[in-house]
């Protein structure tokens, strides 16, 4: 290119090399840099926003894997409105413009019906505003902090209220502890977990002396001070447990040094939010035994769904060992909700399909029946699992019925009074205090 | 259900029932039978080898040498029923468990396990137990495991709400002689006590918080040590090529991976045909992890780092280049996903010494630092490799002219740099994950270690691991985890500005040139 | 010692009771050395004899451990940077001919030139006739007029060489440090470097170090023979190759 | 500035370049608003502001080849200059959002409210003028930069020391940025934009007018790096890289001179950095990442060290690779075409794109016995870099 050009302008007159100059530029910035795009009108297309490398790869890949997996089995049932699905697989590679981008790159360029994706809320952040300006649908299958309600967003993974609060509760009442050690890596997760958890706890009587906060940077490594604190704070003569909201990588050596320090889940219980099968898959769990995880969905749940679930999992990806895990499940729901909302208003039109989804209803793998609700977060049962010797869950506890997911937590200041609504309010922030729309201000 | 059930077996029945109250009510009902079958009953119901079958309400228990016997009359039986399935706890009845068990093994002619119970009554403090304590502990000559009866003694009295005050003074005594957290716990848990045994509980308490005050520091030293060792092991082949080469070696970290991902496939081989070798697996691997990573190592200074002596920062960017293809090439061969790397029995769990807990495993690995720079010490200064490397470093074109085949050495060299992180890797697989990413959250740490120890000085860069890593540990109780990291990486950027050349630097006109 | 005594001499460089060790390595051992004002001295000693570090230790690059450095009597040379030793006037060449390869000869003098070297001057620098000028009179000094818009790094060593005693030239210093001047030159080379320094002598004082000894005597001036960081021998070239210990120690037998 | 150092700056490919870059700037953004979509030649929104971030990442490599690529000087912490001119930008985007938040608070924004702060921190003060904002996009990273080559540069820490510990300086931000309480918002960092001098940012009119502004400050940039390169400065830092204590020796205050390219380039980058984060919509502490830093290198690498057209034509080349490998079936590779590309171009390109297209071109120019010898081909008016340091 350089060369055309300064030879261009060396040997053209002025006018005519400025005109070259233009249409080059022209040509080049409007030929995208994508492969071009297919025009086929006989598939509906569905973007798939997972990283396949960088650092999140670790727990992105399974999940581009369960919707590959998903439109597979769809397609098997003949599609949707009898057109095959089409997957789009694009790589954001863990880096956060990149997601947008990315995300631009698949409604603008692919036009897809709908995204499947992100991991981290940073990522969910940095796509979002693609996705308002853009008017598309996005499903996203990891538990989270909670504090959003976005039309374009559907939130199929567990808000705190389905996963915190009841393994909060389920300690209090079956292991009546009275001491509260909330562990996390320091970004918005457990940090807005954490101080929800603080707030419930105090209402529930317990004293400030008996928290303590921690937190730890990302994939931080050395956790023998940390360790020694937290057994210091469990002698206090108070039955002692520990919330722990730490991020994936960080958590096998965690483990390792509570299991080499002894100590154990009849001591003081571990409960953890992000510990799922995929992360004790690089655990030798022995030594964890009986420590617990919440969460809406274990592989180990015995009903007839999840059997067959796994079975077809295990033969899609030819890995008899293949676990699957809660997000994986998230996806599920939401995959299905999504399809049954397009059959439903027979059109994969953005703004149709937005307005179908709350209550619809489908399956979940644990035996009920999750229903998409007006805030855009779904209804999901909570276990607790007890971490056996084999690295799978075993529930030892489960809420009675499903849980509805709350977008905005009642036990934060900020945003007790805030509901989502996208049926009657149209609204992700209404105030139901002031009867306005747009949080609490004004 | 069997016509003939007398009370026993309706409470042994009750474990079918998968059930957490009626399994709570069975253990508790069982232990109080005085049956000969509640304490193999209640072990097996610890070890998961109690099964029972919901149909028939059966109860069956799978001995440690393999045999099956029915839970309630102790007859064999040929096989478990088709549905029958282990009994299921939580950690509340395994708490339980572990008290009953405690009373029922409380006289058990074993040693450990009479330990045992008594440790595990000192935590429950039940009641009705005092009796058998008693007895036991008139009964025991063993030195340490009559302590440990006079101490659960001790913490039974102290929850007795008739004990006499006097009693409960001694009581208070015995425990604050054991002086260790648990005897801590104990104390501050009292709740209400006559006055007296009240302020004698509480200077007890304020006598054991100070001591274990000043073992805080003993641990954060320890910590800090270990710490240490750890970064040591990951910065000394970065040393040697980094420090005796000049080599800027970004995929240093990858070497460190690389290495952690050998131990991965020794043990996975061991596990499918060796099982018996497991507690060795370490072992095979240190000197597979050696000559994998140091192969690979020679293979890239052949490749690559041959081309581009003398242009350190082109260095640093094709081997920053070559960790990005490492990884993702051990991400497509492996999967993203963390590896399981087992500790062998002999790196599992902890000692005590005084109020301190070190665990096996980073005392280990600390060793294993020690002697690995030991041995690379050695090997610099007897060894005619050692020689050969020392002069091609100090005046290459004087050794090639004496005959020294410096590109060998060159490679040699590098190899050896390599291998030591694979070493450090297999090191590192006991305490971290095994991901592709390992590497990389070790590469900053391990060029500050040698950059702060000073370059080309093996000394320096022991002195600069175990100053930051102690140095670490000290803030990280002040400042916090995060903030202590970052004041460390701010104070060696301060540092380098007094030292241009770290800790120990060489000194005189070659090394300026 | 009082030093103000010593002002009485003028000497344009005084050395006087300098240490200097590395790592316990005595490098430079009670030396003391006198340059007068328009003196060229000739430096001669074996290797590691501390020739180099002697130049470091004058041109600030090295600061001696004690002892006393002043140059024109009055200033303290050694608690200046090298930067402020090279504007005070006393001008280097190294041992291995150190030129700016990437930039053409005539931009290797302009970068030598004694004249404003803050940031804003360059800058702002616009060149003029007087610069342009004493750049062709150097150019011609040194025999590269015809080479002018060559990259330095083309050269051959000798113009190499030559073209660095041109950059002392250029910077025009009262005192010209240079360092092996004629290594790996031809006699021919050799011979019209002594020629340029002896014409260049006659407004400047130069300290020259140097091992071949063919050319220390064509230059004609007092020499001084460095061993283990002291003073060996001082005299005419004829004093000082008849001493004994320097024949023992540098000449050989 | 004086018009004798800018003309002096001007030979035939810098105009060329300016041109070009003044041709995309105008062009892009007006086929995007007035061309009917769906034209050959309409660029779609989504490109012009991929091509705008090409653009923010070309002005980064600017400012990175100014330091690497004349004076010498490596830094693997540029990407902190970048970052710290982005949170700048960002604050003031923050602050612009005032009540439409979710919580519509009109102070605070929603990770403070959130996180339950009652109170603005201090140092988020000002940032709701643009003009305060705009002066701390350049302030902030060029003070940071100031201090620390006040520091190294006087201590004389160099090559490979300097760029391990300009390296320690991101890593040491990154970590601090990744902290809740230090108040920039911790992982998710600063996104959720709304408006910019009271024009939407989601706006096409708004991003085109913004790709516009990018080209601009690319080629304002490119002609304060090309005035100095080409000022006899350019032969000092030319000097300091080649040859860094004869430059000593010469009289010259070497670290006077790389103190003024080192603290310049870093507000360069800022400027790149806070035109970067409108564009791309948030900005969050992954930015301090040593390996973003480290990356943009290897754009000038790639593009030419030591040639300005050079490091702006790698980041784009590089970034537009990126976009393409990262879709589709060849997803997986990325990495192992980039790190493929850190390898190849050290071992077999040293000089880069342009590098080597200027010595084919002197070459054959001079096998032609062309009088037009030393133009184009000799762009910057020196030689490439030695590359033994």
């Amino acid at each position: 290119m350089l060369t055309q050009l300064t030879h261009g302008i060396a040997t053209m007159t002025r006018r005519r090399a400025l005109a070259a100059t233009a249409g080059l530029v022209l040509g080049l910035a409007a030929s995208s840099p994508f492969a071009p795009a297919q025009a086929a009108d006989d598939t509906i297309k569905v973007g798939i926003l997972h990283s396949l490398s960088g650092t999140m790869a670790i727990s992105e890949t399974t999940l581009k894997d369960t919707i590959l997996f998903l439109i597979d089995e769809q397609n098997k049932k003949g599609g949707v409105l009898g057109k095959k699905l089409e997957p789009v697989v694009v790589d954001p590679a863990s880096n956060w413009p990149l997601f947008a981008e990315k995300a631009r790159e698949l409604i603008t360029k692919d036009k897809v019906a709908v995204v499947f994706g992100c991991w981290t809320s940073v990522s969910r952040k940095s796509v979002l505003p693609v996705f308002k300006e853009l008017n598309n649908i996005l499903f996203y299958p990891v538990q989270y902090e909670g504090e959003e309600s976005e039309r374009n967003v559907f939130y199929t993974g567990a808000a705190p209220n389905q996963q915190a609060i009841p393994a909060v509760d389920y300690l209090m009442k079956e292991e009546k502890v009275k001491r509260w050690v909330l562990a996390g890596t320091d970004y918005v997760y457990p940090r807005t977990t954490n101080k929800i958890l603080e707030a419930y706890l105090k209402s529930k009587g317990v004293a400030q002396d008996d928290i303590m906060i921690n937190y730890t940077p990302f994939g931080h490594s050395d956790w023998q001070t940390i360790v020694a604190d937290i057994k210091k704070f469990g002698s206090a003569g108070k039955k002692t447990a520990v919330v722990s909201t730490i991020n994936g990588d960080a958590n096998v050596p965690f483990y390792k040094e509570l299991g080499n320090q002894g100590i154990k889940a009849t001591d003081i219980p571990v409960v953890a939010f992000s510990v799922g099968e995929e992360e004790l898959a690089g655990i030798d769990t022995k030594p964890l035994l009986g420590h617990l995880a919440a969460w809406n969905y274990f592989e180990s749940i015995k009903t007839p769904a999840n059997e067959k679930f796994i079975k077809e999992w295990q033969a899609y990806t030819k890995n008899p060992k293949r676990v699957t895990n809660d997000p994986m499940e998230a996806h599920y729901i939401g995959f299905n909700m999504w399809v049954k909302a397009v059959e439903k208003v027979k059109s994969t039109d953005p703004d149709k399909v937005i307005d179908a989804l709350p209550g619809i209803e489908a399956p979940n793998l644990t035996g009920g029946v999750s229903k998409m609700l007006p805030n855009h977060h779904i209804t999901k049962p909570v276990f607790i699992g007890e971490i056996k010797g084999n690295g799978q869950f075993d529930v030892v506890w489960k809420t009675p019925g499903l849980v509805a997911g709350d977008a905005w937590s009642k036990e934060l200041e900020g945003s007790k009074d805030l509901i989502g609504d996208w049926v009657g309010k149209k609204c992700g922030n209404y105030n139901t205090k002031t009867n306005k729309c747009g949080g609490q201000g004004s | 259900m069997p016509a003939l059930a007398g009370p026993f077996e309706d409470s042994v029945a009750k474990f079918a029932n998968d059930e957490f109250s009626d399994t709570e009510a069975a253990i508790g009902e069982v232990a109080a039978s005085g049956n000969a079958l509640a304490s193999p009953i209640i072990s097996a119901l610890q070890d998961g080898r109690l099964s029972a079958d919901p149909d028939s309400k059966k109860v069956f228990i799978t001995q440690t040498d393999g045999k099956i016997v029915d839970a309630t009359t102790g007859a064999a039986v040929d096989k478990l029923p088709d549905n029958a399935a282990a009994v299921r706890l939580n950690n509340r009845l395994r708490r339980t468990v572990e008290a009953a068990l405690g009373g029922l093994t409380l006289l058990s002619p074993d040693p450990a396990k009479r330990l045992a119970a008594a440790q595990s009554v000192f935590k429950s403090h039940e009641e009705n137990l005092l009796p058998t304590v008693e007895s036991a502990l008139a009964k025991e000559s063993v030195k340490p495991i009559k302590q440990a009866f006079a101490e659960a003694r001790a913490a039974i009295i102290l929850f007795k709400p008739d004990a006499s005050d006097s009693d409960k003074l001694d009581a208070v005594a015995v425990v604050k002689a054991r002086g260790d957290q648990e005897a801590l716990a104990l104390l501050t848990g009292l709740g209400d006590q006559p006055p007296l045994v009240a302020k004698a509980a509480a200077s007890a308490v304020s006598a054991i918080q100070s001591n274990l005050a000043m073992w805080s520091m003993v641990q954060n030293a320890w910590y800090g040590l270990s710490l240490g060792s750890v970064l040591l092991l990951a910065a000394i082949g970065l040393a040697i090529t980094f420090g005796v080469m000049g080599v800027i070696n970004m995929a240093h970290g990858e070497m460190v991976m690389i290495g952690a991902y050998t131990t991965f496939v020794v043990q996975e081989v061991i596990r499918t045909r060796y099982p018996a070798l497991f507690d060795y697996s370490l072992l095979i691997a240190v000197p597979l992890a050696f000559l994998v990573a140091g192969f690979i190592g020679v293979l890239i200074e052949r490749t690559i780092i041959r081309f581009l002596y003398g242009r350190p920062l082109e260095t640093l960017l094709a081997t920053w280049g070559l960790s990005l293809v490492l990884q993702q090439a051990v991400r497509t061969a492996f999967g993203p996903t963390n590896r399981e790397v087992g500790n062998p029995s002999w790196m599992s769990g902890a000692f005590e010494l005084g109020q301190i807990t070190i665990t096996y495993n980073r005392l280990w690995i600390l060793c294993f630092t020690l002697a690995v720079f030991a041995i690379l010490l050695a090997m610099l200064r007897y060894t005619a490799l050692g020689l050969e490397m020392r002069a091609v470093t100090q005046n290459r074109r004087m050794a090639a002219s004496m005959g020294i085949a410096t590109s060998r050495v060159d490679a040699l060299t590098f190899g050896l740099g390599s291998g030591i992180a694979g070493i450090a890797g297999v090191a590192l697989s006991q305490i971290d994950n095994v991901s592709p990413n390992l590497g990389q959250s070790y590469i900053i740490d391990s060029f500050m270690v040698v950059v702060f120890g000073g370059v080309g000085n093996l000394w320096g860069t022991l002195v600069g691991a175990f100053t930051l890593g102690i140095a670490n540990k000290f803030l990280e109780p002040v400042a916090g985890a995060v903030l202590g990291k970052i004041a460390i990486l701010v104070l060696i950027i301060l540092f380098i500005q007094k030292r241009p050349r770290g800790l120990f630097a060489l000194k005189g006109r070659a090394v300026e040139a | 010692m009082n030093v103000m005594d010593t002002r009485a001499t003028s000497a344009m460089l005084y050395l006087d009771g300098v240490h200097v060790s590395f790592d316990g390595f005595h490098a430079i051992n009670n030396l003391s050395l006198a340059l007068e004002p328009g003196e060229m001295r000739a430096i001669i000693g074996p290797n590691g004899a501390g020739k180099t570090t002697m130049m470091d230790i004058i041109t600030g690059k090295t600061k001696p451990d004690e002892g006393t450095v002043l140059f024109d009597g009055t200033v303290d040379l050694t608690r200046l940077d090298e930067t402020r030793i090279a504007e005070l006037g006393i001008g280097r060449k190294f041992q291995k001919p150190t030129v700016f390869e990437s930039q053409t000869v005539q931009d290797n003098l302009l970068l030598a030139l004694n004249v404003d070297h803050s940031v804003r001057g360059t800058l702002f620098w616009r060149g003029s006739k007087a610069e342009s000028e004493r750049i062709d009179k150097v150019l011609e000094t040194i025999r590269l007029t015809d080479a002018r818009n060559r990259l330095a790094g083309s050269l051959s060593h000798g113009q190499k060489q030559w073209l660095e005693i041109g950059m002392l030239l250029a910077q025009d210093p009262k005192v010209l440090l240079v360092d092996e001047p004629v290594a790996g030159m031809t006699d021919v080379e050799t011979h019209l470097t002594a020629e340029l320094l002896k014409e260049i002598n006659k407004n400047h004082t130069i300290m020259v170090v140097e091992h071949d000894m063919t050319f220390v005597r064509e230059l004609g001036v007092k020499v001084t023979c460095l061993h283990e960081g002291t003073v060996l021998a001082e005299g005419s070239i004829d004093q000082v190759s008849s001493n004994e210990r320097v024949v023992e120690v540098y000449l050989g037998r | 500035m004086t018009p004798h150092i800018l003309t002096r700056s001007l030979d035939r490919a810098a105009t060329a370049f300016i041109l070009i870059v003044a041709a995309v700037g105008v062009l892009i953004p007006l086929s995007n608003l007035l061309l009917p979509q769906g034209s050959m030649f309409q660029v779609p929104t989504y490109l012009v502001a991929l091509w705008g971030k090409y653009v923010c990442y070309a002005i980064l490599a600017l400012s990175i080849d100014l330091i690497w690529g004349y004076c010498g000087i490596l830094s693997l912490g540029h990407g902190a200059f970048f970052a710290l001119g982005g949170y700048a930008m960002g604050m003031y985007l923050m602050r612009q959002i005032g009540s439409r938040g979710v919580y519509g608070n009109p102070i605070l924004p929603d990770f403070m409210v959130f996180l339950n702060w009652d109170k603005l921190p201090w140092y988020w003060y000002g940032f709701d003028k643009f003009a305060f904002a705009a002066l701390m996009v350049l302030l902030v990273p060029g003070l940071l930069a100031f201090c620390f080559g006040w520091l190294a540069f006087r201590s004389r820490v160099t090559g490979v020391y300097l760029s391990i510990i300009t390296q320690a300086m991101t890593y040491a931000l990154l970590l601090a940025f990744f902290r809740n309480d230090f108040g920039f918002g911790g992982n998710n960092g600063l996104t959720d934009f709304k408006d910019i001098l009271g024009f939407n940012v989601q706006a096409e009119g708004t991003r085109a007018a913004l790709f516009l502004l990018s080209c601009l400050a690319l080629i304002i940039g490119f002609l304060i790096c090309r005035t100095i390169v080409t000022s006899k400065l350019g032969k000092v830092l030319i000097a300091v890289r080649d040859a860094e204590s004869r430059t000593r020796f010469l009289g010259y205050r070497v670290e006077s001179y790389k103190l003024f390219v080192f603290t310049l380039s870093a507000c360069m980058a800022g400027v790149a950095g806070a035109l970067y984060v409108p564009q791309v919509g948030i900005i969050n502490p992954s930015e301090f990442a040593p390996a973003n830093s480290i990356e943009a290198v290897i754009w000038v690498a790639v593009g030419g060290r030591g040639t300005l057209i050079g490091a702006a034509l790698g980041a784009v080349v590089v970034n537009y690779a990126k976009t393409f490998f990262t879709s589709g079936p060849l997803a997986p590779y990325w990495l192992f075409m980039l790190g493929a590309l850190f390898i190849l171009v050290t071992l077999l390109l040293p000089k880069g794109i342009v590098g080597t297209f200027n010595s084919w071109w002197e070459t054959s120019k001079a096998t032609n016995g062309s009088p037009d010898a030393d133009s184009a081909a000799r762009e910057d008016g020196v030689g490439a870099p030695n590359p033994a340091e």
